[in-house]
């Protein structure tokens, strides 16, 4: 029989205990100890190495499909929360990993999403030092949702906020944008696409750790998740009350994403990225930042996209190829397919 | 109104429903060719001619010299501007 | 991409704006007021916003934004049949993402859906007919609309159900056709235009023959345009160019596309499964299909919510009467997270393009 | 029109700035900061001012119905984590929450949620400082699942672990035991019993901090949850090897649980608690421990239920009403209502 | 508790155990075999394990424990039909908690609902009868399992369907009575049984009647008995005082409940819904809604996955031939978490029962 | 075998269908009592009766008096006990 998750496997007894035993314990380092305790231990000087102030995030995971070209569920809930602590220069050491699993759930598919989480874990150098399971009946969840907190550390040096953005900063993202969510709304079934978009999923910390040794005074810097890299602007726009200056052409998109969205009528400025930053950094320090980001294979295609423009408002104003200007807002609703 | 996109048709999916796969970008998806298929025309002839797709249906073959007539009158109108400059 | 990246070219485009504004500043000398086109297709309206181009053309050229997309000129007692159907339990309801958002009365099928109704999103109607192969216990109905451009992939979808003998499906039409709507801009006197960029795709299925009494009728010039920047701008020189000259024709920009006759196949599909009179109705022959007589019920005026109008400033701007910061509603209590009308819905809406792209007091301020 | 939860609300543009500015932030302190960040930050001396390791905890709700007498899954999901940190001898410090929303969810229930965990958290101390949320489409959860994530402080005098029960040590139990489970199986309407049982969903924290004051030295502690007082005492046995005496008669249950027992034929041994911990105590400090204990509300009705009584094996043994011995295992299925 | 907390007093049990050591010891004095006493029913085993009951009873007597629960005497057909019909779409299955886990001969109910059957649990017939009503586009069966204490809940919630004409309401009806399961517990001569605790329950509904074939015709003393410990070692002091004074007597100790005659209503609704034979059937009146009927290709045995038997063992326990620990599969190959047997499974089950409650080892070595 | 609990009736919800409200140590549930009416007997008198119930259904009246008995003949045997020790 193809063993699968039942009530039991949540109700606290012998099943939970025997499927910790059978797919976390071995997969997770320090999860051994969390097994025996209600809480992971950390001691305070380990953390004190890497910084003065700790960083903490926290991030659900609810992608569907959860196998995707490129990535999964699982590698997804590892790199979110790792460049979510990354982005505001933190490095990141210790995440905590809660499911909550359908009922009927192969045990299989478990152990994919367990054994790609331990990847990016073990890449990043981060440790899942504590966890939670919880069993829904079936069609109460789909499949399996994954949270994962995350702590870091940040070094006193570095002072990344989202209201630091000043005249003359530039604006610099580290690859093509759009590919998690093409990839995504290629790989779900109702939309009959059928492309090899790739989704970006990966850890940005080390790229970020390469460009805090550059310029250690980064100004701002965020990971364009949910909302694209026009949510990240305007947030920033916002956050910092200034006025930002985006120049279209430069903006790199990969011809199948471009693809899928001349298709659907998708604007790929909002559509999720899962492993691109945006960075706002001094202009004096934008070409080194830029020639270091392109030395790390997460930077490569690392470009200018523009510049803060004024200390003023609160807008992205992006000059589109024919030299007219048009306001970059944030979505209003999700990104629905269009037919006209 | 009416988001149309071109793309190439690159294989034929199912011939008695009419359906072909259509390429756009490196994105494929499958269409309804009834109204592109020419009149006693084998359906295997539409592999690799280019359409024109609006909802999951393939509603108009793109006509290259047309395409290229344009776009030359376009390069003539900038060389005489440049003559004129 | 092929057959868009060319068309998109800036350097083609400069081209073409370089010609414009020397033949408008030839053709505004001899006369006091700007020139008026309309671009009556959202989908070229979405174009000029897109790409700005109202900023790079003179001064001396308005664009009057047209009625042309089928999610703004939908009745909101349309989208009230359709969640009045789509909330019955056996039901699946089916349409295209850009419909959903369509305000009713009361609300719309985002909204419905979210309160229990099986809503689901298309990209195809031939996708809703799977579904329904796949649900045989359900009713599936297909919430079509559009104008010419989308008309003959429900007639075909409706033919491939009829051949199918399929019992579960069935269309809510809410089709229109384009030259009534065209007509009764022509015949508003508050309105001068001086030509109109008219619907590539629409000519694609109709032909040019249908928009000739625009030209013969009305005296105005009208370019048949693609969706492409270089298309509108060559569309706008070869008005301009009608204009100068004192011509009115109707022309055909998008001649990569369009055949002077339209697609005969779709045209036939079309003629065979609606009826077009003032409004586009399903055949006889396909009553069964017909969600309408389906779910009549549903359909009388006395079933549904007490329809709440939309504010009139959008049929005003809807027929280009004004624009859309003269509506007093515009950013305040209208915004695409909360519409007042459908204009603030659809991207190609010409409300929801000024608030999307346009922001022209941010602009000003810039 | 009632307003719900639609999935734009998910999907990081300007509907879920809004549910944030309109729920999330007036709620919870520091959220503000989190909103604009990524991630929170915390300043390592303001951890460090009370002891020397971190505690980190995480679990994921999704209880239902979410509203039940004594609680809701709000006030559950904040003391839930609190407890989780207070067991280990931390003293509760932060938190995050991460929200997933079902599609057509009222915001009225979810702000009710959100005021009963501001209530919980506030009354802990325990700051919320970081939050996500998501919208997954109708019938793909529950109405709503949460998670929380818990940073606390180890004092360094304390050494709480499961490994550390030693022969003559004392159990002791702070109060009526299986209270939140008998409450949610009548609160779930499928059985249709009626009760007027309230679950014991409390914070453990003040009671585990007095306790600590007069016996730094506790050497193990647990809050009972899924799997009841049974699993407990299975996973503490297991742990230090050793085996547990348990007197049937000391098990404090309260009459209406023992009527849902008696109709269902459960054992409310194995029914999760949401308030109750089982501390095991030197036996010279039992009484100074229990006298303390009973003077805090949460502590009132503590007792001593049994000793350690052998440094060997791994088993809970229960001395019944009768003077005869029975072994208590861990559940092995969840409890499911008999009819024989 | 009234009528509960009485009957569980420790000091009540220390006085009965002082008498029955005292009974035990005379008559064992007289044997050289020690006196084997069968609790037939599963609740007093669970009784006897709960509350340790084995231990503070005189070695000379040995509890032998009977077949007398629905769950353990289940054949793993019945549940091979029940997960037939409750893998189809249309169907919504629902049965008591304790009947999920029983095995079948692939899967148990909680697997076939883990793998996407809509399953339900219930605590009454009658709540399935409610899902019924309230699921009219659904088959809704109730699995019904139990000796005579549960047959009358049975037959009046048929009577009730039938009643009210629902028409999408039956029962698979896996009812057992218990006289033939005591006659062949008698019949077997390997048994050499000293007397009977019989289920209280059971005779609340049949009366003491049915149960004197025990004395009459095998000689064999039996006492009916409630299910508190206290009434369980009355039970057994009435059982002891019969051998002890050479009778055979059919006695009821739980005078509080158990008529002599059993309960006529509950009689008369049984007789009216069912027929007595070797098996429990529905009678034809009432075929409409005999899930057997109903659904009678997924209950002919070519329909079902072949079916794989239970060990040879559990017969042997079943019968008090072997007791559990006697078994070499369990502990090892047979737990509560991937038993073998039914007995494993039900609370009630003796293996269940030792290994929940008992693991003797443990207590040796303590 | 079959889980059997006394509670007392302290209700009728439902005098057509025969269901009371039991009420078990506190917890109440709505049982059906067709096996406990006597003929002829007012509903309604069933209340304060207490009932044996199993899998909703009351299927016998708790008799005091023989409880009593039962619990008197056992504190005689233990007089008895004691008058021996
Ligand atoms: S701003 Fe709103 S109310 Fe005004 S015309 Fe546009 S859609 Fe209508
Ligand atoms: S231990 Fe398992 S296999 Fe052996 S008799 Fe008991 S149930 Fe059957
Ligand atoms: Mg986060
Ligand atoms: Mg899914
Ligand atoms: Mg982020
Ligand atoms: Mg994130
Ligand atoms: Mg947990
Ligand atoms: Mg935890
Ligand atoms: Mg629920
Ligand atoms: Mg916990
Ligand atoms: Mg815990
Ligand atoms: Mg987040």
């Amino acid at each position: 029989m193809k063993e699968i998750i039942t009530l039991a496997h949540g109700a606290g007894g012998k099943a939970m205990e025997s499927l910790i035993q059978q797919v976390f314990v071995p997969a997770f380092h320090g999860v051994e100890h969390a097994v025996l305790e209600d809480q992971a231990r950390i001691p305070m000087r380990l953390l004190a190495e890497h910084g003065d102030r700790l960083a903490f995030t926290t991030d659900s995971y609810v992608v569907d499909p959860i196998f995707f070209p490129g990535g999964d569920i699982g590698m997804l809930a590892v790199n979110g929360t790792i460049n979510d602590l990354a982005v505001g220069g933190a490095m990141p050491l210790y995440m905590s990993c809660a499911m909550v699993l359908e009922e009927g759930l192969p045990i299989e598919i478990l152990q994919r999403v367990v054994n790609s989480m331990v990847e990016a874990a073990n890449a990043a150098q981060v440790s899942i030092v504590t966890g939670d399971t919880k069993v829904v009946p079936r069609g109460q969840c789909d499949k399996l949702y994954i949270n994962t907190t995350g702590i870091g550390v940040i070094n006193s040096g570095v002072q990344i906020s989202s209201q630091r953005a000043c005249k003359g900063d530039v604006i610099i993202v580290n690859g093509s944008v759009g590919d998690h969510g093409a990839a995504i709304v290629s790989a779900r079934t109702d939309l009959k696409l059928e492309a090899s978009i790739q989704s970006d999923t990966q850890s940005l910390s080390e790229l970020v750790q390469i460009m805090l040794r550059v310029c250690p005074d980064i100004h701002c810097m965020r990971d364009a998740t949910r909302g694209g890299v026009a949510a990240v602007l305007n947030e920033l726009a916002d956050a910092s009350r200034c006025t930002m200056y985006v120049d279209e052409k430069s903006i790199p998109v990969s011809p199948d994403v471009r693809g899928v969205c001349e298709i659907l009528g998708f604007d790929p400025l909002y559509l999720a990225n899962e492993g691109k930053l945006i960075a706002i950094v001094p202009e004096s320090a934008a070409e080194l930042v830029l020639c270091a980001m392109r030395q790390h294979p997460s930077g490569a295609g690392s470009v200018v996209i523009g510049q803060v423009v004024d200390q003023q408002g609160s807008a992205v104003v992006m000059e589109t190829q024919f030299g007219a200007k048009r306001v970059i807002n944030r979505l209003v609703g999700e990104q629905l397919p269009r037919i006209c | 109104m009416c988001l149309g996109v071109p793309g190439q048709i690159v294989s034929i999916s199912d011939h008695k429903s009419h359906l072909a796969v259509v390429d756009i970008s490196g994105v494929k998806r499958e269409v309804n060719v009834s109204c592109v298929i020419g009149e006693r025309e084998p359906i295997m002839e539409l592999i690799g001619v280019w359409v024109l797709v609006h909802v999951g249906f393939a509603m108009s073959r793109l006509d290259e010299n047309e395409a290229r007539r344009t776009l030359a009158l376009l390069s003539d109108l900038g060389e005489f501007q440049e003559s004129l400059s | 991409m092929k057959y868009i990246d060319e068309f998109r070219d800036p350097d083609q485009a400069r081209i073409l704006l370089q010609r414009i504004t020397k033949l408008a500043d030839q053709v505004a000398s001899l006369r006091s007021t700007p020139l008026q086109i309309m671009e009556f297709c959202g989908g070229h309206t979405h174009t000029v916003f897109r790409y700005g181009i109202e900023q790079v053309i003179p001064k001396s050229i308005e664009l009057v934004h047209g009625p042309g997309c089928p999610v703004c000129v939908l009745p909101r007692e349309a989208v009230d049949h359709c969640v009045a159907i789509a909330e019955r339990p056996d039901v699946i309801m089916t349409t295209f993402g850009d419909a959903m958002r369509v305000p009713g009365s009361r609300k719309n099928l985002l909204q419905a859906k979210a309160e229990g109704a099986d809503v689901r999103m298309v990209y195809s109607p031939l996708d809703a007919l799977s579904i329904a192969r796949n649900s045989p216990d359900k009713e599936v109905v297909f919430f079509a609309l559009g104008f010419e451009t989308t008309m003959p992939s429900t007639a075909l979808t409706l033919q491939q159900a009829y051949g199918e003998r399929l019992q579960n499906f069935s269309v809510l039409c809410h089709h229109v056709t384009t030259p009534p709507v065209l007509t009764e801009i022509l015949q508003d006197n508050q309105l001068q235009l001086d030509g109109f960029i008219a619907p590539g795709h629409v000519a694609m299925i109709i032909g040019e023959q249908p928009f000739q009494f625009v030209a013969c009728d009305y005296g105005k010039p009208l370019v048949i345009s693609g969706f492409e920047p270089v298309d509108v701008l060559q569309a706008m020189l070869m008005l301009l160019t009608q204009i100068h000259q004192g011509r009115s024709q109707v022309e055909n920009q998008y001649l990569r596309v369009v055949r002077q006759s339209g697609n005969a196949s779709a045209q036939l599909a079309l003629c065979e499964v609606f009826e077009i009179g003032e409004k586009v109705t399903i055949r006889d022959r396909y009553a069964p299909f017909d969600a309408m007589v389906r779910f009549a019920g549903h359909c009388q005026s006395d079933a549904l919510p007490e329809s709440i109008s939309e504010p009139s400033y959008c049929a005003e701007v809807l027929k280009g009467r004004i624009r859309p910061l003269q509506c007093p509603l515009f950013g305040k209590h209208c915004s695409p997270s909360d519409p007042q009308g459908a204009l603030m819905v659809s991207s190609e809406g010409a409300c929801a393009a000024y608030y999307q792209y346009g922001k022209a007091e941010a602009m000003a301020e810039i």
